[in-house]
């Protein structure tokens, strides 16, 4: 059952794929220090190199459910405390099999105390010291607590599956990927060939090079020139300029990422429920899609994964309503509200938008100063200092977000959500084996954080790929870092 | 001449105090940068258990100055110390990102000389005609375009809408040599403001020296054209020439840093943005090392060039 | 009587001002024609225009014509015509190379040598080879004056004009320049000399024209000029100086200025060494010595403005500090320096007699608008008064301003009133009105003591005493008569004798 | 050279008459519209944020003209005391120890020295003026100290001491107005260096707040949308350019001026 509907969609929309050629991918990239080890992945070019030369045991949907990828199948006892993964016939690049063992071997690995693999967190409800290989193709996981979104943490970003014993990555990395390595240099350019053993059947390319240019303007100016054949990451703005123009293909990932603004609900103003509610209403959603993201993009409300599992599409679409939020904040004894905006150019759209949002703010009488603060430390500044301050995040399912960013005990709670009740209905919806049972929790749940929740979530911008004419097979259905994101061994030359 | 030896001499110690300056300053800016190499590494998963973690793998809850003298330590044997980030050596770092650096400004800097000084005396021969006036005001123009400006008109115009030229060096990785096409508007480009000021700098010195008693003196004597200007009238014009000449270094840098990211070629621009992004501490400190005594040897034969120039002016330390 | 070059009714006009006017000159193969008169008096216009050359902007009238259009020039100052950031022999060579264009290649290289190597013996270089490789600001005055030379013998010029070859050359070097000149007149080129140096004029000139503001007043051969003048200017010009000494020597009271052990550096190398030298109240004292000798550092350690010295300078008995800086006012106020070059040495946007009064001010503590007055007194007292000195500097000649930098020295009211050949480059009717000034001051202020630096010694004739300096060593002194009449040192001998020499050639 | 300053006052003015009179004329900002489109109203389209790009022009002047100006002087502020100071004192040590601390700053590179210095402080326009101005004082007060040695070693000086004057009036009133012509000139150059310092921090991200009505920030921010909607770069870039351009033109002729006297 390998393989998504989506790739399998865009292929019959493509024609016949054809075998054969290099395409040469643009990333962003991290310079000098970049690295083949997958588990230290952290950029998008980081994923991109890792998915052509690894496989995880499960990987996110279209919609950011599990989908089963070296794990042909999993199933869990009652009490959803014990998982059993049954792997799929695959072998690595060195034409050893797959083993549980590898699988065990790998996971240990991330999950090193020593160590500060960023999956680490992701694996943190296995107990590896448990768990065991039943025999050479399956693995029994058992978890430290009852968990019903358990191939959520198999799909988990950076959890790749990696042959066991050491290996030198930089130099002659060995995976069960579509790709074989060829050559790396960090910062530059890495080259894969094709995989002809790869379980998932043998990629269309012949050669995959990902090459490193920070810049987009240098992105999209090797893609118009022909030096590459993809370019990911563009601005809406180029896309705008060159879409439809029959030079390049744009392809919009939907969904990809969540914009939002933060507000520290554990603290004043945004201790005062009536105020978040009234921020919610001070924002003028479509302006924002419009300046900050150029248009590409949809409006949020206030919840985070629209079109995601579990997303909880039929509250009501929230609207600009500066009377009721003024007399919301005249309740709450806030007129004349003045707060401070921390915003950096961390990612594209942060400062337009706050700066648009100042002034949607100002006609509700609040007084917003933006504070643009360092882009190298903004996500741990804004951690736990401030009040205010812009947000995004990459999809993840729903669950993940919950579990990394609205529990008491979450490492990243940077709205300071802390509600022991709603700890609760989180850890009901992981001991819910019934799917329609655990879907009705997570709908309260989102209820109530579209009511008076700390994230005022107004858009979700578009990732925007670029890539040449002859370019055929990339899925459009795919938010970033899903599995059809950058997944390139469905792509071919036409 | 064994004046000028020991003013070297003097010249270059001074210039490694200079240097070990420059790299207590650049240490002292990167420690004091909001977050560490930790933080920046956590991006937006800031999760306080991993820093804490990452911040012990790299050993980075040592104190600054044991890591400065370590690193200090290290540099006596030539060994420049290792990447926080990657654990390669920074010599790795460095050496990788040599040749395309070298490449760029080096061929800039061959090129620059003649083209400079050529504008400048042509502009000069023709003083307040024509000629001088299209130099004088292009060399005006283009030196008030900074460079991502100009380099993103010259791509738009050169590389996309005629499509001579390619419009980056993506995927040739250091082996630029290889891809001359490739060098074309990037040397441009690092070319256009030091050609300006250098043109710029001959043209007023030509027009003096041309006006000079010793010129005339020679010219009423039947020396060829030629010869006047480039045997006698040039010497004098190159001397204020040669300090900008100096100064070059440091815009080529700087452009460097513009110009590699433009088009994405992985130099030390390169490695010196991502390192102080990534606050990957001994590359910045290392490339410091290597800026600083660029500059320095630089610096000293500007200084040696002006002196000869000017053998009158006695050399000041 | 080979005419080569020949400039008739030349007028030459800059904003609507003729600065040369009607002048006719004929240049004869082998012979020195002389161009004198008072300084601004159109000199330099007529020579420059026999090399085509005229001020930027001029409009110019009348008919220049040279034989070959090959002229020589010999500038005033030779270094400016020299190339700074090239050796000595750049010119010479390339010159070489253009004439040897024509020949075999191989043997260029050895002709252009020897063509160059002759060119420098004809202009008394002989050891010329070495002095090639060195740069213009390496060589001295008088070198740098042979190697312009060379270079219009080497080109083949069958005429050269030598602007002002002696101003400021000791009568030595004076002498050497006379040879020199007499020499290429002997090799058949015609020599057009501008000079107000009358004593080379006479020793040199077959044929003189006396100019003033850019006429001819007179022309004629020399000995008739000399001998018979007819114009009341030429008479005026031509006037021997007074061969006063001055007043009687007044010295009544102890020395004012003493210097005990003094040894002057520049940068390490000692030049100048004086063990005893005094100064009585009253006292004039003249220093005399060779271009170079160290005039002007002994000047310069006196007023502070030379530290690199050891040594005392006692003022009244007490040690002088150092530096300038270490003084108090009144011993600034006690030791005033007139500085060789008047023009360098005003501040060039205040006007004149804001500077003069500057010195009542800071030195004396006089109320400003009383210190102007004064100045003005000053001045008017030196012959200046009127528009001029209220202007900017540039607008005063070079004779007015070496008076307004006396009268800003003199208001300090010093003790010890130091002047550094402030009568070199002046033509002779300004240098004898600057002379009288400084007797006059002396009669008016008895006390004050006087040193005059300078290598005339007509000038040195004015002293009750004089120093001779050769080396930077102290070779002589004592009073003027002896030193001068029976002069001891070899030094002082070759110094009066050349004198003598040049005064004696002139009158043959 | 009176067409020449003419034609550099000109150029200049357009530039400098914008940015200070700008600010007067720009009125209310109106509502935003989708970024980077033209049309509806506004004449020169829109920007990154949706906003009325004539708009941003004439308030965007201002701040680069303040900024670039105020570094300019700055840079001079301190580098003229410190090179009168090491031109004028006879004290090695003193000299030294004003000059060799600038000869380390000369050493670093100035772009990295910004990015560094900006990246701790996270300076505002006031604090980018700063910062620029501290990269451009060694190199002025090395300039300013190589011609005042020039000046205060003439007589003329000497003359000032051996009357007593005050240090005041040598160094200013002398060597200070003797050097003026020169740094003019230098001046020219330094401001175009200036304004390409402040676009090139704002290039590499560092320095005024990312959405300030600001030329050289509108060049950065517009650039992507350079083919969607040009206006919103090449007019601020022209602006920019007219400006050093002026500045250019207006000192060359001044130090023609200076050669011709
Ligand atoms: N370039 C010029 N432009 C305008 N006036 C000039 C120029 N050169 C000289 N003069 C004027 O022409 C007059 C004659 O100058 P010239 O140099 O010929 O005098 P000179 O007799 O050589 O004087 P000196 O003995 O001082 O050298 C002077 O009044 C001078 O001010
Ligand atoms: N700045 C200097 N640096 C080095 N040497 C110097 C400097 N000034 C003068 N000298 C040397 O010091 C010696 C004495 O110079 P000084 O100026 O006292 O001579 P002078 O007798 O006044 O000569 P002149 O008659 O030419 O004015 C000379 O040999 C000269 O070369
Ligand atoms: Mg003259
Ligand atoms: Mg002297």
């Amino acid at each position: 059952t390998g393989g998504s509907a989506s790739s399998e969609a865009a292929a019959e929309e493509d024609g016949k794929p054809r075998r054969g050629g290099r395409l040469r991918a643009a990333f962003a990239g991290g310079g000098a220090g970049e690295t083949l080890d997958p588990h230290l992945s952290s950029l998008f070019s980081d994923v991109a190199r890792a998915k052509a030369l690894f496989d995880k045991l499960a990987d996110y949907g279209p919609d950011l459910s599990a989908q089963p990828r070296l794990a042909a199948s999993w199933e869990s006892d009652a009490g959803l405390k014990r998982w059993t993964v049954t792997l799929r016939e695959a072998e690595f690049h060195d034409g050893r099999p797959v083993t549980a063992e590898d699988v065990l071997y790998s996971y240990r690995r991330i999950a090193d105390p020593e160590q500060a693999f960023r999956a680490k967190a992701s694996l943190e409800p296995i107990d590896l010291e448990a768990s065991r290989a039943l025999d050479a193709r399956t693995v029994e996981f058992v978890l430290k607590r009852p968990t019903a979104e358990f191939p959520n943490v198999l799909a988990a970003f950076g959890a790749y599956i990696v042959p066991e014993g050491p290996q030198d990555f930089d130099t002659k990395p060995v995976g069960s990927g579509p790709f074989r390595f060829i050559s790396f240099a960090p910062g530059r350019s890495a080259v894969f060939a094709r995989n002809d053993a790869y379980w998932e059947g043998a990629p269309h390319l012949d050669e995959l090079e990902i090459v490193v240019a920070n810049e987009e303007s240098a992105r999209i100016n090797a893609l118009l020139g022909g030096q590459v054949e993809y370019a990911h990451e563009l601005n809406p703005t180029t896309a705008r300029a060159h879409e439809g123009k029959g030079r390049i293909e744009i392809v919009r990932l939907r969904n990809s990422a969540m914009q939002a603004f933060v507000m520290k609900t554990d603290r004043p103003p945004f201790d005062d429920q009536r105020v978040r509610e009234a921020f919610f209403l001070i924002a003028d959603r479509r302006e924002l899609v419009d300046g900050a993201l150029s248009g590409a993009g949809e409006v949020g409300n206030d919840l985070f994964g629209k079109g995601y599992e579990y997303y909880a599409a039929d509250l009501p679409q929230r609207e600009q309503d500066l009377d009721r939020a003024r007399a919301l904040l005249k309740e709450a004894g806030a007129e004349n509200l003045k707060v401070t905006l921390d915003t950096s150019p961390v990612a594209s759209g942060f400062t337009e938008a706050a700066t648009i949002f100042r002034d949607q703010a100002a006609e509700a009488g609040v007084t917003i100063t933006v504070k643009t603060g360092s882009k190298d430390s903004y996500w741990k500044d804004i951690l736990d200092s401030g009040t205010f301050a812009s947000y995004r995040s990459g999809a993840m399912p729903i669950e993940a977000h919950i579990s990394q960013r609205l529990l008491t005990d979450s490492t990243t709670n940077a709205t300071k959500w802390q509600h022991e009740d709603f700890d609760a209905l989180y850890r009901q919806a992981q001991s819910t084996q019934d799917k329609e049972e655990r879907a009705a929790v997570y709908a309260r749940m989102q209820r109530r954080l579209h009511a008076e929740g700390g994230f005022l979530i107004w858009g979700f911008g578009d990732w925007i790929i670029g890539t040449a004419r002859t370019v055929r097979g990339v899925a459009s259905k795919a938010p970033a870092n899903s599995l059809d994101w950058a997944r390139f061994d469905k792509v071919w030359l036409a | 001449m064994s004046g000028v030896r020991s003013w070297v001499v003097r010249r270059l110690l001074l210039g490694l105090g200079q240097t070990a300056a420059v790299v207590l300053l650049v240490f002292a800016l990167t420690e004091a940068l909001p977050g560490d190499a930790a933080v920046v590494l956590a991006g937006d998963q800031p999760d306080p258990d991993r820093i804490a973690a990452i911040r012990e793998a790299m050993e980075l809850d040592r104190p600054a100055h044991e890591r400065l003298l370590d690193w200090a330590a290290g540099l006596l044997h030539g060994d420049f110390g290792t990447s926080l980030v990657s654990d390669r050596p920074v010599s790795t770092y460095l050496a990788d990102g040599f040749g395309p650096t070298l490449l760029l400004a080096g061929l800039t800097v061959a090129l620059l000389v003649p083209t400079g000084v050529g504008l400048g005396v042509l502009a000069a021969r023709h003083e307040g005609r024509f000629v001088d006036r299209l130099v004088s005001s292009t060399t005006l123009g283009v030196y008030a375009v900074p460079e991502f400006a100009f380099g993103v008109l010259l791509i738009t115009v050169f590389a996309l809408r005629l499509g001579w030229l390619p419009p980056t060096a993506v995927g040739y990785g250091t082996d630029l040599l290889g891809h001359p096409a490739a060098l074309v508007l990037p040397v441009v480009v690092l070319l256009s403001r030091p050609v300006c000021s250098l043109a710029r700098l001959v043209r007023a010195g030509m027009i003096d020296a041309l006006d000079s008693p010793y010129v005339a003196h020679a010219r009423r004597y039947g020396l060829s054209g030629v010869r006047l200007r480039y045997a006698h009238a040039l010497p004098n014009a190159v001397a204020p020439a040669a300090q900008q000449l100096a100064r070059t270094i440091d815009w080529l840098l700087g452009g460097v840093i513009v110009v590699e990211a433009l088009f994405v070629i992985p130099g030390l621009g390169t490695v010196l943005i991502n390192a102080v992004a990534e606050r990957d501490v001994p590359v910045v400190q290392g490339l410091a090392v290597v800026f600083g005594l660029s500059t320095v040897v630089l610096n000293l034969g500007a200084d040696l060039v002006t002196h000869r120039l000017t053998p009158r002016a006695g050399v000041a330390a | 009587m080979t005419v080569v070059a020949e400039i008739r009714k030349l007028r030459v006009e800059t904003g609507g001002r003729a600065i040369v006017d009607g002048v006719d000159v004929r240049l004869v193969a082998g012979r020195i024609t002389a161009l004198v008169g008072a300084s601004g008096s159109g000199k330099t216009t007529t020579g420059l225009a026999l090399l085509g050359a005229y001020p930027a902007g001029a409009r110019v009238s009348g008919e220049v014509r040279t034989v070959d259009g090959l002229v020589g020039y010999v500038p005033q100052h030779p270094g400016a015509v020299l190339n700074p950031a090239r050796r000595a022999g750049a010119l010479l060579h390339d010159i070489a190379r253009v004439q040897t264009r024509a020949m075999p290649r191989a043997e260029r290289r050895a002709a252009a040598r020897e063509r160059v190597l002759h060119a420098l013996s004809l202009a008394q270089l002989p050891d010329g080879e070495t002095l090639l490789r060195r740069y213009p600001h390496q060589l001295s005055g008088g070198q740098q004056q042979r190697l312009v030379l060379a270079q219009a013998l080497l080109v083949g010029a069958r005429v050269v004009v030598a602007d002002e070859p002696t101003t400021g050359q000791d009568a030595l070097t004076k002498r050497r320049v006379v040879d020199q000149l007499a020499e290429v007149a002997r090799q058949g080129i015609a020599v057009l000399l501008l000079s107000h140096d009358l004593d080379v004029v006479q020793a040199l000139a077959d044929e003189v024209l006396v100019m003033r503001d850019g006429n001819v007043v007179e022309s004629g051969p020399a000995d008739r000029l000399w001998h018979a003048p007819r114009h009341p200017w030429t008479r005026e010009l031509l006037a021997t100086p007074p061969a006063s000494a001055g007043p009687a020597p007044a010295e009544g009271a102890g020395p004012v200025l003493q210097v005990r052990d003094l040894t002057a550096r520049h940068g390490g190398t000692v030049v100048l060494r004086a063990d005893v030298l005094s100064l009585g109240a009253g006292g004039c004292l003249a220093v005399v010595g060779r271009s170079g000798s160290g005039k002007t550092t002994l000047a310069r350690c006196l007023a502070g403005l030379h530290r690199d010295h050891d040594g005392d300078v006692l003022l009244d008995g007490v040690p002088l500090p150092r530096s300038l800086r270490a003084r108090s006012r009144g011993q600034l106020a006690s030791v005033q320096y007139v500085f060789q070059d008047a023009r360098a040495a005003f501040d060039e946007h205040r006007p004149v007699v804001d500077q003069v009064a500057r010195t009542a001010v800071r030195l004396r503590g006089v109320a400003p608008d009383r210190a102007r007055a004064e100045a003005l007194d000053a001045l008017a007292g030196l012959g200046l008064t009127g528009e001029p000195v209220r202007r900017g500097p540039d607008e005063l000649s070079g004779g007015e301003l070496q008076r307004a930098a006396l009268a800003r020295a003199v208001l300090a009211r010093p003790q010890v009133l130091v002047c550094d050949e402030i009568t070199s480059g002046l033509d002779t009717v300004t240098r004898r009105s600057l002379l009288d000034v400084l007797a006059a001051l002396r009669r008016t202020r008895p006390d004050m003591g006087l040193i005059l630096i300078t290598h005339d010694l007509d000038v040195a004739a004015l002293a009750t005493h004089v120093v001779v300096l050769d080396g930077g060593e102290l070779v002589e002194q004592g009073p003027t008569r002896e030193v001068l009449s029976r002069p001891r040192h070899p030094f002082t001998v070759s110094l009066t004798e050349t004198s003598a020499l040049l005064t004696a050639r002139a009158r043959v | 050279m009176r067409s020449r300053a003419a034609l550099g006052v000109l150029v200049m003015g357009v530039p400098l008459a914008l940015a200070l009179l700008g600010p007067l004329f720009a009125g209310e900002p109106g509502p935003r519209a989708a970024s980077f489109t033209l049309g509806n109203g506004h004449w020169l389209g829109t920007d990154f944020t949706g906003r009325d790009v004539g708009r941003e022009i004439l308030l965007g002047g201002r701040s680069v003209v303040l900024v670039a100006l105020a570094a300019t002087l700055l840079a001079y502020v301190v580098a003229l005391p410190l090179g009168l100071i090491g031109a004028l004192t006879h004290r090695t040590w003193l000299e030294e120890l004003l000059m060799r601390p600038l000869d380390v700053l000369l050493a670093v590179p100035s772009l990295l020295m910004i990015l560094l210095v900006a990246s701790v402080l996270t300076p505002d326009a006031t604090g980018l003026a700063l910062l620029v101005a501290l990269v451009n004082i060694p190199d002025a007060a090395r300039i300013v100290r190589a011609a005042a040695a020039e000046a205060a070693s003439r007589p003329a000086v000497e003359a000032l001491r051996m009357q007593g004057e005050t240090w005041w009036r040598m160094a200013v009133g002398y060597v200070g107005r003797s050097v003026a012509r020169t740094l003019a000139a230098d001046a020219g150059v330094r401001l175009t260096g200036v304004l390409y310092l402040v676009a090139t921090a704002a290039f590499l991200g560092v320095g005024v707040a990312p959405d300030a009505s600001d030329w050289a920030v509108m060049v950065d921010r517009n650039r992507t949308g350079l083919f969607v909607q040009p206006w919103a770069v090449v007019v601020p870039a022209l602006l920019i350019v007219a400006l050093t351009m002026g500045g250019n033109l207006l000192f060359d002729a001044l130090l023609e001026k200076r050669r011709r006297v």
